[in-house]
């Protein structure tokens, strides 16, 4: 099944990094001295038990939540202390586990919202936002690839779970970004768009780095490149999904014979 | 200040805040548990007050009782007044914005003033203590305390306790918290929301008469009594964190202090120290000094 | 012109804590003009009414609504000073006939001054000062005020700090809180650790009756005696009940005044309202008598501003509380009475000073 | 352009015109009337920009609208000498917008309800420095002696004034319009709907929300400096809270997430105070019209959820469940029970 | 085998506003009978669900609950009656603790009757949840979230267990868990709707299934003939 995996290319162009990530809520260590890279052309899947710190990983790489110790580095420039907006202009980009809409604009403007983050041009008040050059072709496309073109002028918060599902992922391809941490996008998703959206993950890959947060364990030996495992909190195990999939551990600790 | 002077200070300082945070206590029951921003809060406080002024004499007259026997017919009517206004009035408010409901209690605010200026006339009134209440301690050798505040002290602190205990102790406490995160869930477990919601809203307001039945004879009765209290009610819910008994609690107190000292020390700005608090506490802590829950 | 209806504009307090206050000043108009069969000055009366809900925001408005949608004769108003003082400004702009029958707010008859406003009731001065004579005669030394720290309370304390100060007094502590919180206790702790020989106050309505009953409760009364200018026990008395008994305050009104004119008028007016009068009633049957006075002098041609004014300048107004004429800057000259709370009743116990008149300050009449 | 033949643009078009052509029709208090109103519009409009716009309910409004106020006073000229409009107008709203800049990059970082508390609270302290400080005249308030002019522009006029109000109503109305479909607008109002997401994607929602929040208060001055100009008079009620409770219910009233709204609320607010109290209508019962005021509001959140401006697509919609058959019954029937 | 009938609904419409989502949909299931609900994204299926359980206020049709009509009733009077809901999204509270949650939700007079799901036995069947009893509802991962509302509906003493996108997010070891666990309780003699993505499993572990299409039941049968009818991958994609 692991036909596409694609070995590393020499000179690895490392994207995004992050270095002994911490993180504790009170008592509890939610993430604890994890490293990971995230290298252009590869899609990295985090797998790992509920509640061993895979959103709270991705929270704190796209600087929503500050970490408690480590560092993290975009596109070889330190922002550990840069605000999440800042990273996300510099080509960060991340979907949500839950959906993170807007629910009461169309599935268009959700699109476009987003694109429009790439040049925001607020001082312009007089030109129309509607006829933004740049934020409405880019809206149209990525509503496009991610199937959502049928639906483009619903408001999203009538779309079934689905569908928002979709919708989380085309805002977040509406930014541009070189680096996608997607969290669970497959999470909800019937056989159908399950496809769809591991078709674009893999055209996708050429040119991002991806960390692919998925409990969807066909999918993610499918298309990952490389896999950490993650049980509360720390990492159990790092390599190539053979290799992850060999490991006893894993096997005991999370897919229980997949 | 000598130093018998700031314990008396202090007394007087706890006393006021324990007497907020009698009537803010409702209004942060409702508006953490409902989502019900309830501006006639300081109407039903009014209610109350007007009740122990008009209830004294036909309850002595039919039932020949005095103070306390006003307090328990007062509650239920409180309690009576709150159903019906729920059902009336408040019910189909959930589902709406929060600015619908500031709306609709905006109108409640106008209309009650109103009907009791119909009803009981625009005139300023006393209520007295009941007897057995109605001495003072000596204190020092110019002061004495009245009784009766240390008794309004005595019930805030009562029923303080008693809320904090059904709100964290029992299933009706968990019912009504997890009512306020959603409404759906709660329904599908076999809760009757609306009868909670009655339920509780009847008990908010049943505060807050009792909060204007006890505090009557110390502040006495007068028409926009209510909306005076209301914005500093406000104030200590926010500060103390929204839906947080305990947080209520605390900013009472502060308040009552900063105020009572504000007074004495600068009273230039005593008007505005309550303000400052609360900005400095909400930009110190966004979300109150307790986040509920 | 000078034969229709001349048309009143009564812009008083009708809703809020005021209301009351309108209610009875407008009762004692209206009972003026009934004596004199409806008509002042050889002409019937017209009332035009708005309710001005002690707001000053909405004060200009309110009384250009009269003076320009109604187009009035007359405004006659208010209780608020903030309120008054915007109707003052309408008045002098659009040269209206203005009669204030409450509002004490000094400026009025100070620096908004003019020739085409009158007051009927007092300057907030005039109590504060007749206070302050009387508590320096009473031989009290060093005493404590305190007030609300808004306008009218300033001003009730500077009047009694002027008098008594000039006569030896000393004032060793100025106490106030923001209008209108009644929140006492911690200046009743403040004036307790401080033992004055006395205390001056000016509070009105809720407060004031809040603030006698916490004195009380606090035991202060009978230990400080406490003095203030007579709105504290007016119209408050029957709230505050005994913890007022004996105390003593100054205005220009009392209840068992034994004046002729002041028994048929308390007749009338609890025969025709059902109800007992107040200092409100008098003032705004005075307004009604002064409007009369005016209009007959020139009348009924209320055009003629000059002779109006100096109708009035020149009249001696017969008032329940007894004969008074006008300042120059159109404040009443009045005796101050010394007062004090028996029976639910201020009595008359004395003339604290004869005919105060304000000092005007500021006027340029 | 075909925004402004939409219905919607032909009320707005036609709300104006009608308004270009009252004072032809009206006496000196129905034109002073009216120009209040256009006051309270512009208030209301500055307001919309948060609470319909932004998503951030501020309680505090009024001190912005106070500031402009007591600027228009205190900036004229001590002499008694007519201040040149060219100099009040822009300092009047600058000094409200410089408050607005204080209070909003302080009260920014609280949310929701206790946004609403923290604009109220420096709110409260503006109304307690001109209420107890003789800076403004203590309670009582201060006066303007002369009106500001602008060459023929004599404000003192008041046909003069309410064409000039009108005039910038319908600028500061055409000005949010502007905004409200400009990239700006849309990121207000995607802060407003989901600011996680907005942040996620890359916008710095805090500058965002600063520039709407000073913005609206600059507006609020100029609202402000308009009410002072008209009056002549300043006093701390133009910073109570109590305006500022009025303004909102404006604005809800109308119909929040519509300019129209707030234009239709500040008129609808305005004349039912007149209705309610006019003694010709109601006589003796016109003491209490502040009961009527309230039963109406109650009626109107019963009636009107989506506030004024959406009666019309109420009535469509009623219109529409009709035709659609078993729909419409079947709606009807368990909208009752549930 | 009709008065055997837990749930019996037919005709069943709903709309959202003016957009009419479920046309005519009739729905049996029997005493312990496991029931399966398939269809792709936006089919209406979770509409069906909430119609039944009465919170989509806009709908037509006959919904009988143990023999009783219950078309128009409220969502708390069909949950008395023994229907408990674990919803999309898991609806955990999250202002309050796991064992506040759990203990909310337990109904002491159908534990009387009915009994079998006590708080300790939740504990036992979900030992994860058993670590993090003290933490609020809101601080749990999703997977845990999902336990909770399963351990939720379990309180209630339920006879009829509507599961919707139960496994969502949850991790192979715990899928395979709530499998199980869905397993005990139709063991139990609980009845079960079950939405899940995963339609093989669905099949493996209900007697029955339903197809929705755009509203409609398209398909439905015995759930073996189901897994071997060719119509099935058309009507969901794969
Ligand atoms: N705001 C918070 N406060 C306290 N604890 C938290 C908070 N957010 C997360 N946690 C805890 O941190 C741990 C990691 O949570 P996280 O959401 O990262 O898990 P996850 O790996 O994404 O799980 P899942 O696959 O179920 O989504 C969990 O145990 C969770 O309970
Ligand atoms: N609250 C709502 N308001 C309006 N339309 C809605 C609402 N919820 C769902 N819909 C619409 O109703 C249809 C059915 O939605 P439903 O959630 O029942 O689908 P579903 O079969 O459960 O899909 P999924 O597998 O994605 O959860 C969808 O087209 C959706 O857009
Ligand atoms: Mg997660
Ligand atoms: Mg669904």
């Amino acid at each position: 099944m692991s036909t596409t995996n694609n070995p590393p290319a020499a000179g690895t162009q490392v994207l995004l990094r992050g270095e002994g990530i911490t993180r504790r809520w009170g008592g509890l260590v939610a993430v604890s001295e994890v490293s990971v890279e995230l290298v252009r052309g590869t899609v990295h899947a985090v797998i790992g038990t509920n509640g061993a710190g895979k959103s709270t990983l991705i929270n704190i790489l796209s600087g929503e939540i500050p970490p408690s110790a480590g560092r993290v580095e975009l596109l070889g420039q330190d922002v550990t202390g840069w605000t999440q907006p800042r990273r996300a202009r510099a080509g960060l980009g991340r979907s949500y586990q839950r959906n993170t809409i807007y629910p009461s604009f169309t599935v268009l403007e959700n699109c476009r919202l987003a694109a429009q983050a790439r040049h925001p041009r607020p001082w312009r008040l007089w030109e129309d936002a509607a006829a933004c050059p740049d934020s409405g072709p880019a809206a149209i496309e990525v509503a496009r690839r991610t199937g959502l073109a049928e639906v483009a002028d619903r408001p999203a918060g009538l779309l079934s779970h689905g569908q928002k599902r979709q919708l989380e992922i085309a805002m977040c391809l509406a930014t541009a970004p070189q680096v996608l941490l997607l969290d669970e996008p497959l999470a909800g998703m019937g056989a159908e768009e399950t496809e769809r959206m591991l078709a674009l993950l893999a055209e996708l890959r050429s040119d991002h780095a991806i960390l692919l947060v998925e409990h969807d364990m066909d999918a993610v030996f499918r298309i990952a490149d490389r896999i950490t495992v993650m049980v509360n909190g720390r990492v159990m195990a790092s390599g190539t999904p053979a290799e992850v999939r060999a490991n006893p551990e894993v096997q005991a600790a999370y897919l229980g014979g997949h | 200040m000598d130093f018998a002077t700031f314990l008396i200070q202090c007394l007087n300082s706890l006393q006021y805040g324990l007497l907020l945070f009698l009537v803010a206590s409702g209004l942060t029951l409702i508006f953490g548990i409902m989502g019900v921003i309830n501006l006639a809060h300081g109407s039903f406080y009014m209610v109350g007050a007007y009740m122990a002024f008009a209830l004294t004499q036909p309850i002595a007259a039919t039932f020949g009782g005095g103070f306390f026997s006003v307090l328990v017919a007062g509650t239920v009517l409180a309690v009576a007044l709150g159903y019906v206004l729920e059902w009336a009035f408040y019910s189909y408010l959930y589902q709406r914005e929060h600015l619908q409901q500031v709306l609709m209690t905006y109108g409640l605010i106008l209309v009650f003033e109103e009907v009791r200026s119909l009803l009981v006339g625009d005139d300023v009134h006393g209520v007295n203590p009941p007897a057995i209440l109605a001495g003072a301690l000596p204190l020092g050798d110019m002061m004495t305390y009245p009784v009766y505040r240390l008794f309004i002290s005595g019930v805030c602190v009562a029923l303080a306790l008693g809320m904090y205990l059904v709100f964290t102790r029992t299933r009706l406490g968990m019912m009504i918290r997890a009512g306020s995160s959603n409404r759906e869930m709660v329904q599908s477990l076999g809760i009757d929301i609306q009868f909670l919601y009655r339920v509780v809203f009847a008990a908010g307001v049943a505060i807050a008469a009792l909060a204007g039945m006890v505090a009557a004879p110390v502040s006495s009765v007068y028409p926009g009594m209510g909306n005076q209290v209301l914005i500093i009610c406000f104030v200590v819910v926010v500060i103390g964190g929204i839906g947080s008994i305990r947080g209520a609690l605390l900013a009472a107190l502060l308040i009552g202090f900063v105020d009572t000292f504000g007074k004495v020390l600068l009273p230039s700005a005593a008007g505005v120290l309550v303000y400052v608090l609360m900005a400095l506490i909400l930009i110190w802590k966004p979300e109150g000094l307790f986040k509920a829950g | 012109q000078g034969t229709g209806k001349v048309k009143v504009g009564l812009m008083l307090p009708y809703t809020g804590t005021f209301a009351s206050l309108g209610t009875a000043i407008e009762n004692g108009f209206r009972l003026y003009v009934a004596e004199q069969g409806g008509k002042l000055g050889g002409r019937e009366v017209e009332f035009f009414k708005v309710d001005d809900e002690s707001d000053p925001a909405k004060a200009t408005d309110n009384a250009n609504k009269l003076v320009k949608r109604d187009g009035v004769d007359v405004l006659v108003g208010t209780v608020h000073s903030g309120v008054a003082m915007a109707m003052a400004k309408v008045a002098k702009d659009s040269g209206t006939l203005l009669i204030v029958p409450n509002a004490g707010a000094d400026a009025v008859t100070g620096p908004m001054c003019a020739q085409n406003i009158f007051r009927s009731s007092f300057s907030n001065w005039q109590p504060g000062y007749a206070m302050g004579e009387v508590m320096a005669k009473k031989g009290h030394k060093n005493v404590i005020t305190i007030t609300w720290k808004y306008a009218a309370g300033d001003e009730s304390v500077r009047g009694f700090k002027e008098a008594f100060e000039k006569h030896g007094g000393k004032v060793t502590k100025e106490l106030s809180l923001p209008f209108p919180n009644v929140e006492f206790q911690a200046l009743l702790t403040e004036i307790a650790a401080a033992k004055p020989d006395a205390v001056y106050t000016f509070f009105a309505g809720g407060g004031a009756v809040k603030f006698v009953k916490d004195y009380a409760a606090a035991g202060l009364k009978g230990r400080i005696p406490l003095y203030g200018a007579g709105f504290i026990t007016d119209g408050t008395l029957e709230a505050q009940g005994a913890d007022a008994d004996g105390m003593l305050t100054t205005l220009h009104y009392a209840d068992s005044l034994d004046i002729p004119r002041d028994k048929s008028f308390r007749l009338a007016y609890a025969k025709t309202y059902k109800l007992q009068p107040d200092v409100y009633a008098v003032q705004g049957y005075d307004a009604a008598q002064m409007l009369a006075i005016g209009l007959n002098a020139v009348k009924g041609d209320l055009a003629k501003k000059a002779e109006f004014a100096a109708a009035l300048e020149k009249a001696k107004i017969d008032s329940p509380r007894g004969a008074f004429t006008l300042s120059k800057a159109h404040n009443p000259v009045q005796d101050i009475y010394l007062r004090q709370v028996g029976q639910k009743e201020n009595k008359f116990i004395g003339v604290a000073v004869k005919a105060l008149a304000d000092p005007a300050r500021g006027c340029r009449l | 352009m075909r925004e402004l033949l939409s219905p919607k643009g032909l009320f707005t078009l036609a709300c104006f015109a009608g308004l270009a052509l009252y004072p032809l029709a009206a006496g000196s208090f129905g034109v002073d009337l009216v120009t209040k109103i256009m006051v309270y519009a512009i208030f209301a409009l500055s307001l919309e920009l948060l609470v319909g716009g932004t998503g951030l309910v501020c309680f505090g409004h009024a001190a912005f609208f106070g500031i402009g106020g007591y600027a228009a006073v205190l900036l004229s000229p001590a002499s008694g000498e007519p201040g040149s409009l060219l100099l009040l107008l822009p300092g009047a709203v600058l000094a409200a917008g410089l408050y607005a800049l204080a209070v909003g990059a302080l009260s920014l970082r609280t949310r929701g309800v206790y946004f609403i508390m923290v604009t109220l609270a420096f709110a409260q302290m503006a109304y307690y420095v001109a209420h107890d400080t003789p800076l403004g005249g203590g309670t009582d308030g201060i006066y303007l002696t002369a009106k500001p002019v602008l060459g023929p522009l004599d404000l003192d006029k008041p046909l003069v004034l309410y064409g000039f109000t009108l005039a910038m109503l319908a600028a500061v109305f055409v000005f949010l319009a502007l905004v409200s479909r400009s990239r700006f607008g849309r990121a207000l109002a995607g802060i407003r709907v989901n600011e996680q997401r907005m942040r996620a994607t890359g916008y710095s929602t805090y500058p965002y929300k600063l520039a709407a929040f000073t913005l609206s208060g600059a507006i609020a001055g100029l609202a402000g400096f308009l009410f002072g100009v008209k009056d002549g008079v300043v006093n701390p009620e133009l910073m109570s809270w109590h305006l500022s409770g009025a303004v909102l219910v404006m604005i809800i009233l109308g119909g929040i997430g519509h300019l129209r709204g707030a234009l239709v609320g500040a008129f609808a607010f305005a004349l039912l105070q007149e209705l309610y109290r006019s003694e010709a209508i109601f006589g003796a019962f016109a003491k209490h019209w502040l009961l009527g005021l309230g039963l109406t509001i109650i009626a109107s959140v019963a009636l009107l959820p989506r506030g004024l401006v959406g009666v019309p697509g109420q009535v469509r919609d009623r219109l529409l469940g009709r035709a659609s058959r078993r729909a419409g019954a079947a709606a009807a029937r368990t909208g009752a029970g549930a | 085998m009709a008065n055997d009938l837990i749930l019996d609904a037919r005709d069943i419409h709903a709309w959202y506003g003016s957009s009419h989502v479920l046309h005519g949909v009739s729905l049996q299931i029997g005493r312990g009978e496991t029931v399966g609900l398939l269809g792709r994204n936006g089919m209406g299926k979770s509409t069906l669900i909430r119609t039944l359980l009465g919170h989509v206020a806009q709908r037509d049709g006959h919904i009988l609950l143990f023999g009783r009509d219950m078309s128009r009733a409220q969502p708390h009077e069909v949950a008395r009656r023994g229907v408990a809901y674990v919803p999309e999204g898991r609806g955990v509270f999250p202002n309050l603790s796991v064992k506040e949650n759990l203990v909310m939700a337990s109904r002491p007079a159908a534990a009387a009757v009915r009994g079998g799901w006590s708080y300790e036995r939740v504990m036992e069947t979900f030992p994860r949840l058993a670590e993090r009893v003290r933490h609020l509802g809101g601080q749990l991962s999703g997977g845990e979230q999902q336990m909770l509302a399963i351990g939720r509906a379990l309180m209630t003493q339920p006879e009829l267990v509507i599961l919707d996108e139960a496994t969502e997010g949850l991790a192979p070891l715990v899928v395979a868990e709530i499998w199980k666990v869905i397993a005990t309780i139709r063991a139990d003699g609980i009845a079960t709707l079950i939405v899940d993505r995963d339609f093989r499993k669905v099949l493996a572990h209900s007697d029955r299934a339903v197809v929705l299409q755009k509203g409609q039941v398209v398909l439905s049968g015995a759930a073996p003939e189901l897994q071997a009818s060719d119509a099935l991958a058309g009507f969901l994609g794969v």
